[in-house]
């Protein structure tokens, strides 16, 4: 029995400290405004406040903390990406996942599980090569292993699956990995309040506020407030913020849905994902088997769920694992998903002096929530892109300079 | 499953359509780079009533719909005239 | 007779003259049919049913409602079985989920001791320093994970959903539900009413059992609903979610119905709510509904002396209804207004003690009620311990309120507000065309269920013919039916308020003690409402508890999201029948009887080789090609036909080469990009009259080219029609030195140079048949794709084969090919391009005619000319080249980083070398420097660019009067 | 229940006439000419649809040759037509096809996606108790399969 829990069960809960301090009233000004109270916006006041000095900053969320996708993905933490700045980039964010837990001081069950993506053409298997090698290359563990492989890993995989689209091989990243969404949220929320930090919940930013080319403050349901900067971090709802400064971007939103089983004995520990049949399963601390498939068809701003989802989940998970016919479907969810044309976040400075972003994550946001907050506090501390994220900068489309991570485009998640 | 009403091929299931995206016209010869840029990647992504293209696939036929991307409501069938434009030719 | 059934009742489901047998942990047991497991079980006086997911706490039965989630089972074929619902079949054997040996003597059952060591969150705080410890721990907090165990042998036994069609859906057939099935079907609706049940009538079969009105117009409700035409009634059927326009998808016995109905009336009724006291998760405690359900339905006393909490006149029913059965009812505990003065008196009168005023603050037993402690309680809740009085009893009924089961009004875009009279939220607002009636929006009485539902009704009817909805005509009740507050602190806490998730009144008080005090947050930090039932008895007092620490009322509080599932659901379910759309050429079978293996190609198979060995059968099938004839089934090929005055202005601005000018008979390389210009398709256009053009696209992406030629035209107004041939028409290609000697007797007309160019096109005869002839050369050789029908395509292709016999002929598969047009130098989109090559990249500037003023991507490529950082390059590797190849996507390496990648690979047999196309980094495509790709294992493999065709360069190979091609 | 029976290879002569003066060509050749997109008319055991702009399906027991002048121009079509018959054809329709059958009267034509695939449908004055289908060649076997199985499930169905 751990002692932290021996010392609150003897002594009572009363003497536990608030995670968040209670909610004041908005100051006039701040040095810095962060839009978007997810694990980006979060991280970044964190990293602000940490390694920059910046406290004066405040983190406004229009609903409440992790709300967003943060609290809504699959939790999938990887880094085998295909071009060498994403490889980096997420690569980076990994090595801070790891090390999370103890800097935050609140166990995000963040647990190594391994982690194959399923090839079923040879097309499929060229891109996990591909991966493979730049990952390697980046010394990142990725690997590509035969279906034998996936069969010891995976017990009970019909590696035929059904007979449409059998399993040739996979994309082994001993790496992938798997934490608690929301507790990272909290984490990096009460870490960033512990230095100054103030957090925001249920303040909505209706307009950001300009003069002679650069931001000066931020308009929101509970007044007006004066910042030097702005940050925004908000994911689906990206294209509203940028539209209140008249900046033009390649986002489009589509919802991205995912699903739970009830809680059964946990059978499986590896995280599988399969590009063709588009399914991602990987089984919960709780036991529950957690789901997830490609973005919808069309474009939507909604988080609403639609019954194709699960029962085109559930049509190809069975194929993979048929024994999973008999698990039930518990409940199902969806995000926003803020999609960019080549598959990658985009980052840093834009051309308004004073607004940053952090958007584009599709739907691998979550994996990025360390470095993202880390560089992007660099970045607005610095005034200038950090180096790790200036592939992904803002004009890179003005440029026709994308970042090739579409080349994965048959793979997602 | 979302259903969509047309006039011209009745009341339609979503999954007998392909979204085509949204209604957008091209710089023509000799435009910017900037111009180019902005057609090829930018997008409406803003909540709005958008002019989409909508393919039917059993009826092999294209509609522009007028789609409020907030409420998933379909408000008007756009005549495709209405978003032609000429290209030039040699 | 079992010691616990009761005298046989007017509306139960179980057939006392017929006995089942099965075995529970492995003893025998007994039940008649129509018995759930936990009827049955409790019959034969078995009341501990499960463990708790946390605690490993003794639970029972407590709503029959397909609530009880603290009462799963394991059969041989399934796991996570709900007791409560699931009728015992003859043989069956049922084991406890989450136990490890028995239920009795559960090794886990300790965890409820060490409790307080386990508080709200408790795997945030802990576990995680030292970092390097934390996967022990993992280990053991998975393996306490989960309560079923699956097995890795279950098939899927996947059943067919289909659609289903109404005007009007009703959910739900109590009394509202009936009688809102009845008035529908008479203003001539045709009607789909659902109920979970296997029996229609709702609470009028066991709450007003007895009330001789209520009996009477029951009877007449459930006959003439029955005996209506317009009503189809669906019986043991869930409705799962509420989903875009209407779309209800409905779990039958028999498979999934998706139900799109006009019109929705949701008379979903409302779920009992428990009290949250001490040990209020002993089996023995029940919601006053389950203990009626257990009673009506199954003839089973769950108890031979009861206490019941009542906060409202249901519970004073329940209490009569048990002391009608014979169950000695100790006491009725009863505090709020909503149960009177008089109501008390009635009871009084009938020999059962009346406690006004007080409240049960905690009950005893260990794995079983064997007592309660009653105390005196103020307005506020405020419980007067010291005061209490101890009452020997095993049950205990808890009436003390309800929520409505108003999620799929929720979904449909519905609203709730709190009624603080009925304690409950009810609807606020919601869709014209989807309804709530009945308890579920606030009418109690029968008399105003009834009404609420005639009600609700015409406000549809309207809405659906189009006329002005009518208001509402309230029905809700004005008399309190629940406890604003049935929640009683205890020193030694286990008062529950999520029985899933073994959660506590002080862990929703710690919650939002450190700061987790939003309703969202609260939830994700406790897990209150997230476990299989899904908050349905939780979610309402978590937002009380929440409300009282905010001090704010319940709406301020706010509410968690409703979401589908309403009742967790099979994945076999909502998988249903299987169905994967695959094409088939004409060919496919013969392929098959040949010994082809096949490869994915989207919805085809093709064959990749013949034969049992690959590598002998590809490189057989390649020498074939090169030195007699092969025959290769090129039908998945996209084959679109354009016509009208238009046609070349389309094609002219769709792909990058100018296409107006190609002269008749003959065809042009056709290359497409998108808006950015990177390269989605490419294939062969031919002419064959002025305003008819024949064209060619990738096996992959045929239809979106055909979608995006239909697409420009309408964009671009043009008089033109495009018509995708794809399936319609089979293709086949006979290629090699001989082919021109095997196809020349089959086919009407001259093949020499003169008659039928190179990339000539026409349409001729072959066999007797309509055929068209494009002379193509993907491969290098001289060759003919001849497209037909199907079935003059199996023709041609036999013909071929006995023409061809004399000369070797034979199939030969994507493989071969692959080899083949790699010794061309010819690429395949997506394979040696990737999601952004642009033309320029693929060293194709030739194929990008910029001179045109306007085509898809031409402004993008515009731009693009001669910026590219990357080109395809050729390469080869030294003849002697020993040890594996590298493979397609090794990497090429150049100063010790990356430089590109090679994207096909080869041994050339023609060559006696390897050969292979590589995307590289421009610097180094434009040097002389070596090509250096990292294999496998790290081996460093050094190869050189060429500049020129590996094979056949100026293309002799091809011309048809070429003695040494067609010798 | 009622019987339902599946007739796997119903042999008409299909072609599609597309471009300007098609209707005429129809009316010369003495074939029906529907008046309305999307709606079909029968011609002796098969049926003309109006399927676009200036589009025709042509389904006939006998093949038939329009004259060689353009337009319209005429496709000679291979499309595998199905019969599926009895009572419960349109009950049994729910499996594979979103859409209310029930609701096509006689002559109705629809296209539409089934068992996931495009097809199309008409409900023959001549075969009121079924429903002819017809699809591409390339997915013929892949709908016999589906249909079959349907048919094998609802007599099960009828047996148990």
């Amino acid at each position: 029995m751990p002692l932290r829990l021996l010392k609150q069960g003897l002594l009572g809960g009363e003497r536990e400290p608030r995670f968040f301090p209670e909610q004041g009233e908005l100051r006039d000004r701040y040095d810095v405004v962060i839009i978007g109270g997810g694990g980006h916006g979060l991280a970044c006041a964190h990293y602000l406040a940490k390694e920059h000095g910046i406290t004066n900053v405040a983190v406004l969320e229009q609903g409440y903390l992790g709300g967003g996708n943060t609290g809504r993905n699959t939790t999938i933490i990887r880094s085998n990406y295909l071009t060498p700045e994403g490889v980096r980039f997420y690569d980076a964010s990994l090595q801070l996942f790891k090390g999370l837990s103890e800097e935050l001081d609140i166990n995000l069950f963040y647990s190594t599980r391994g982690h194959y993506t399923l090839a079923h053409s040879d097309e499929a298997l060229r891109t996990m090569r591909w991966r493979a090698e730049v990952n390697r290359h980046h010394g990142v563990d990725s690997r590509v292993v035969g279906p034998e492989a996936v069969a010891a890993d995976v017990p009970g995989i019909d590696l035929e699956c059904g007979g449409n689209h059998p399993v040739m091989g996979a994309l082994y990243h001993a790496p992938g990995a798997v934490a608690r969404h929301d507790a990272v949220a909290w984490g990096y929320g009460r870490a960033a309040a512990s230095r100054g930090v103030e957090i925001h919940q249920q303040t909505r930013v209706t307009g950001i506020r300009t003069a002679g080319g650069r931001v000066t403050g931020v308009n929101t349901d509970r007044g007006a407030v004066d910042c030097d900067a702005v940050v925004s971090m908000v994911a689906g709802s990206t294209p509203r913020i940028t539209a209140m400064v008249d900046l033009p971007t390649p986002i489009e939103i589509y919802p991205l849905q995912a699903c739970v089983t009830e809680p059964v004995k946990p059978f499986l520990d590896t995280i599988v994902v399969s590009g063709s049949l588009h399914v991602y399963v990987s089984q919960s601390s709780r036991g529950e088997l957690v789901m997830g498939a490609a973005v919808d068809p069309y474009s939507l701003h909604s988080t609403r769920s639609s019954f194709e989802f699960v029962e085109g989940l559930a049509d190809r998970l069975i194929d993979l694992l048929p024994f999973t016919a008999r698990l039930r479907v518990n409940r199902q969810w969806a995000g926003m998903s803020d999609l960019t044309p080549d598959f990658a976040p985009i980052m840093g400075t834009t051309p308004l002096d004073g607004f940053y972003l952090d958007a584009g994550w599709g739907t691998w946001g979550f994996k990025a929530t360390p470095i993202s907050g880390q560089t992007m506090a660099a970045t607005v501390a610095a005034g200038r892109n950090h180096e790790l994220i200036e592939p992904f900068r803002f004009d890179r489309f003005a440029d026709f300079q994308l970042v090739g991570e579409k080349g994965a485009a048959s793979v997602g998640h | 499953m979302k259903v969509i009403d047309c006039p011209v091929i009745g009341t339609r299931p979503l999954s007998e359509f392909v979204y085509g995206g949204e209604v957008r016209r091209p710089p023509m010869d000799a435009a910017e780079l900037s111009a180019v840029a902005d057609h090829a990647f930018n997008r409406s992504g803003a909540p709005t009533l958008l002019r989409e293209w909508w393919f039917h696939r059993p009826t092999s036929r294209w509609f522009v719909l007028e789609r409020d991307t907030l409420s998933d409501r379909i408000e008007r069938v756009v005549p495709p005239e209405e978003v032609a434009y000429a290209i030039p030719t040699l | 007779m079992p010691f616990r059934r009761s005298e046989a009742g007017p509306r139960e489901w179980i057939d006392r003259s017929r006995t089942l047998s099965f075995t529970f942990e492995g003893r025998p047991c007994t039940a008649h049919p129509g018995d759930t497991i936990t009827s049955a079980l409790l019959a034969s006086g078995v009341s501990l049913l499960g463990r708790s997911f946390k605690y490993h706490r003794p639970r029972g039965a407590v709503s029959l409602a397909n609530h009880d989630v603290n009462a799963l089972f394991a059969t041989d074929a399934d796991t996570n079985v709900r007791g409560d619902v699931t009728p015992v079949t003859d043989g069956m054997v049922a084991d406890p989920v989450n136990v490890r040996g028995s239920l009795e003597k559960d090794a886990d059952r300790h965890m409820d001791r060490f409790g307080r060591f386990l508080p709200v969150g408790f795997y945030y705080k802990a576990f995680h320093r030292p970092r390097a410890l934390f996967p022990f721990w993992e280990r053991i907090i998975r393996r306490r994970a989960g309560l079923g165990r699956v097995d890795t042998a279950w098939t899927p036994r996947r059943r067919a959903k289909r659609y289903g069609y109404c005007d009007v859906l009703v959910i739900g057939a109590g009394p509202a539900g009936l009688r809102a099935a009845l008035d529908a079907a008479d203003a001539g609706f045709d009607v789909l009413l659902a109920d979970e049940n296997p029996r229609i009538g709702g609470s009028l079969d066991y709450q007003w059992l007895g009330d001789a009105i209520a009996d009477t117009q029951r009877d007449d409700l459930v006959a003439r609903v029955l005996g209506h035409p317009g009503v189809t009634v669906q019986t043991s059927t869930v409705a799962l979610g509420s989903y875009t326009d209407h779309w209800i998808p409905l779990a039958a016995p028999e498979g999934i119905i998706k139900v799109r109905a006009r019109g929705v009336v949701l008379a979903t009724g409302v779920l009992e709510q428990p009290a949250v006291f001490h040990n209020n998760d002993l089996p023995g405690v029940m919601l006053a509904s389950g203990a009626q359900r257990l009673l009506h339905r199954f003839g089973v006393l769950p108890f031979e002396r009861a206490v019941v909490q009542a906060a409202n006149g249901e519970g004073l029913v329940a209490a009569e209804q048990m002391a009608a059965a014979g169950v000695t009812v100790a006491a009725v505990v009863a505090h709020g207004p909503g149960v009177t003065e008089a109501d008390a008196r009635r009871l009084t009168d009938a020999g059962i003690p009346v406690y006004r005023g007080w409240t049960v603050y905690a009950a005893h037993g260990s794995d079983a009620v064997s007592g309660v402690t009653i105390a005196p309680v103020d307005e506020a809740g405020n419980c007067d311990a010291d005061s209490g009085e101890t009452i020997h009893c095993d049950g205990v009924l808890m009436s003390v309120g309800w929520a409505p089961a108003g999620h799929l009004l929720y979904q449909s875009g519905g609203t709730f507000r709190y009624d603080d009279t009925l304690a409950m939220p009810v609807p606020a607002d919601w869709p014209s065309t989807v309804v709530p009636a009945g308890r579920v929006n606030g009418a109690f009485t029968l008399g105003q269920q009834l009404a609420d539902a005639g009600d609700a009704v015409r406000r549809l009817t309207a809405a659906l013919r189009g006329e002005p909805v009518p208001p509402v005509v309230p029905q809700r009740d004005t008399v309190p039916h629940g406890s604003q507050w049935p929640i009683v602190p205890h020193p030694k806490d286990r008062n529950f308020v999520d029985f899933d998730e073994d959660l506590q009144l002080k862990d929703l008080e710690q919650a939002a003690r450190e700061g987790f005090d939003n309703i969202e947050l609260l939830k994700r930090f406790s897990t209150v409402g997230m476990g299989p039932s899904q908050g349905k008895h939780a979610n309402l007092n978590a937002i009380r508890i929440l409300a009282r620490l905010r001090d704010q009322g319940i709406d301020a509080t706010g509410t968690t999201t409703a979401r589908p599932m309403y009742y967790p659901v099979r994945l076999e379910d909502l998988a249903g029948r299987r169905m994967r759309p695959e094409r088939e050429t004409p060919m496919q079978d013969w392929h098959r009887e040949r010994g082809a293996t096949f490869m994915e190609a989207g919805e085809w198979r093709r064959p990749a080789y013949y034969g049992a060995d690959a590598a002998s059968a590809i490189a057989d099938e390649v020498a074939m090609v090169r030195n007699g004839v092969g025959l290769i089934d090129v039908s998945t090929l996209g084959k679109l036909e354009v016509f009208g005055p238009d046609a070349a202005t389309l094609l002219d601005g769709a792909y990058t080469m100018r296409k107006g000018n190609i002269r008749l008979g003959l065809t042009r390389y056709a290359l497409m990009v998108d808006d950015a210009g990177i390269i989605v398709d490419d294939g062969v256009a031919g002419r064959l009259a002025d305003d008819h053009f024949y064209l060619s696209a990738t096996s992959g992406h045929a239809e979106a080219t055909y979608q995006t030629l239909t697409r420009k035209a309408l964009e671009w107004g043009l008089d033109v029609h495009v018509v995708n041939r794809t399936g319609q028409l089979g293709a086949l290609n006979v290629v090699g030195p001989m082919s021109r000697r095997v196809l020349e007797p089959l086919v009407d007309m001259d093949l020499s140079e003169a008659s039928l160019p190179r990339l000539g096109i026409c349409d001729t005869r072959v066999c007797g048949h309509w055929a068209r002839l494009v002379r193509v050369g993907f491969v290098g050789e001289l060759g003919y794709e001849i497209h037909a029908t199907p079935a003059a395509l199996t023709t041609i292709w036999h013909a071929l084969l006995d023409a061809g016999a004399a000369h070797g002929i034979r199939p030969f598969g994507v493989e071969a090919q692959r080899v083949l047009r790699l010794e061309k130098g010819h690429i395949i989109v997506g394979q040696d391009t990737d999601g952004l090559t642009n033309p320029f990249e693929a060293a194709m500037p030739w194929a990008v005619h910029l001179k045109k003023p306007f085509f898809i991507g031409r402004p993008a490529l515009a731009h693009l000319k001669g910026q590219e950082q990357r080109r395809l390059v050729r390469f080869v590797l030294p003849p002697d080249h020993a040890g594996p190849l590298p493979r397609e996507c090794h990497l090429v390496i150049r100063n010790g980083d990356i430089a590109g990648r090679v994207t096909s690979i080869a041994r050339s047999p023609t060559r006696g070398q390897p050969i292979g196309l590589a995307m590289v980094d421009r610097a180094l495509a434009d040097s002389d420097e070596p090509l250096t790709i990292r294999a496998d294992d790290d081996v460093l493999v050094r190869g050189e660019m060429i500049a020129e065709t590996f094979y056949d360069p100026d293309g002799v190979r091809q011309d048809a009067d070429n003695p040494e091609a067609t010798p | 229940m009622n019987d339902l029976t599946l007739e796997a290879d119903v042999r008409f002569a299909v072609c599609e006439l597309v471009g300007s003066g098609a209707p005429d060509v129809l009316r010369d050749a003495g074939l029906p000419v529907p008046e309305t997109e999307q709606t079909a008319l029968p011609c002796g055991a098969g049926l003309v649809a109006f399927t676009g702009r200036n589009d025709y399906l042509v389904v006939t027991a006998d093949p038939w040759t329009p004259p060689a002048a353009t337009p319209p121009w005429c496709l000679t079509r291979s499309d595998r037509v199905l019969c599926l018959s009895g009572g419960g054809w349109a009950h049994a329709m729910r499996q594979l096809c979103p859409h209310d059958l029930r609701q096509l009267p006689e002559g109705g034509w629809l296209a539409a996606a089934v068992a996931g695939v495009t097809a199309w449908l008409y409900r023959h004055p001549d075969r009121p108790d079924g429903i002819l289908l017809g699809c591409d060649p390339s997915y013929g076997a892949y709908l016999d399969a589906m249909l079959t199985a349907v048919v094998r499930d609802h007599d099960r169905l009828a047996e148990d």
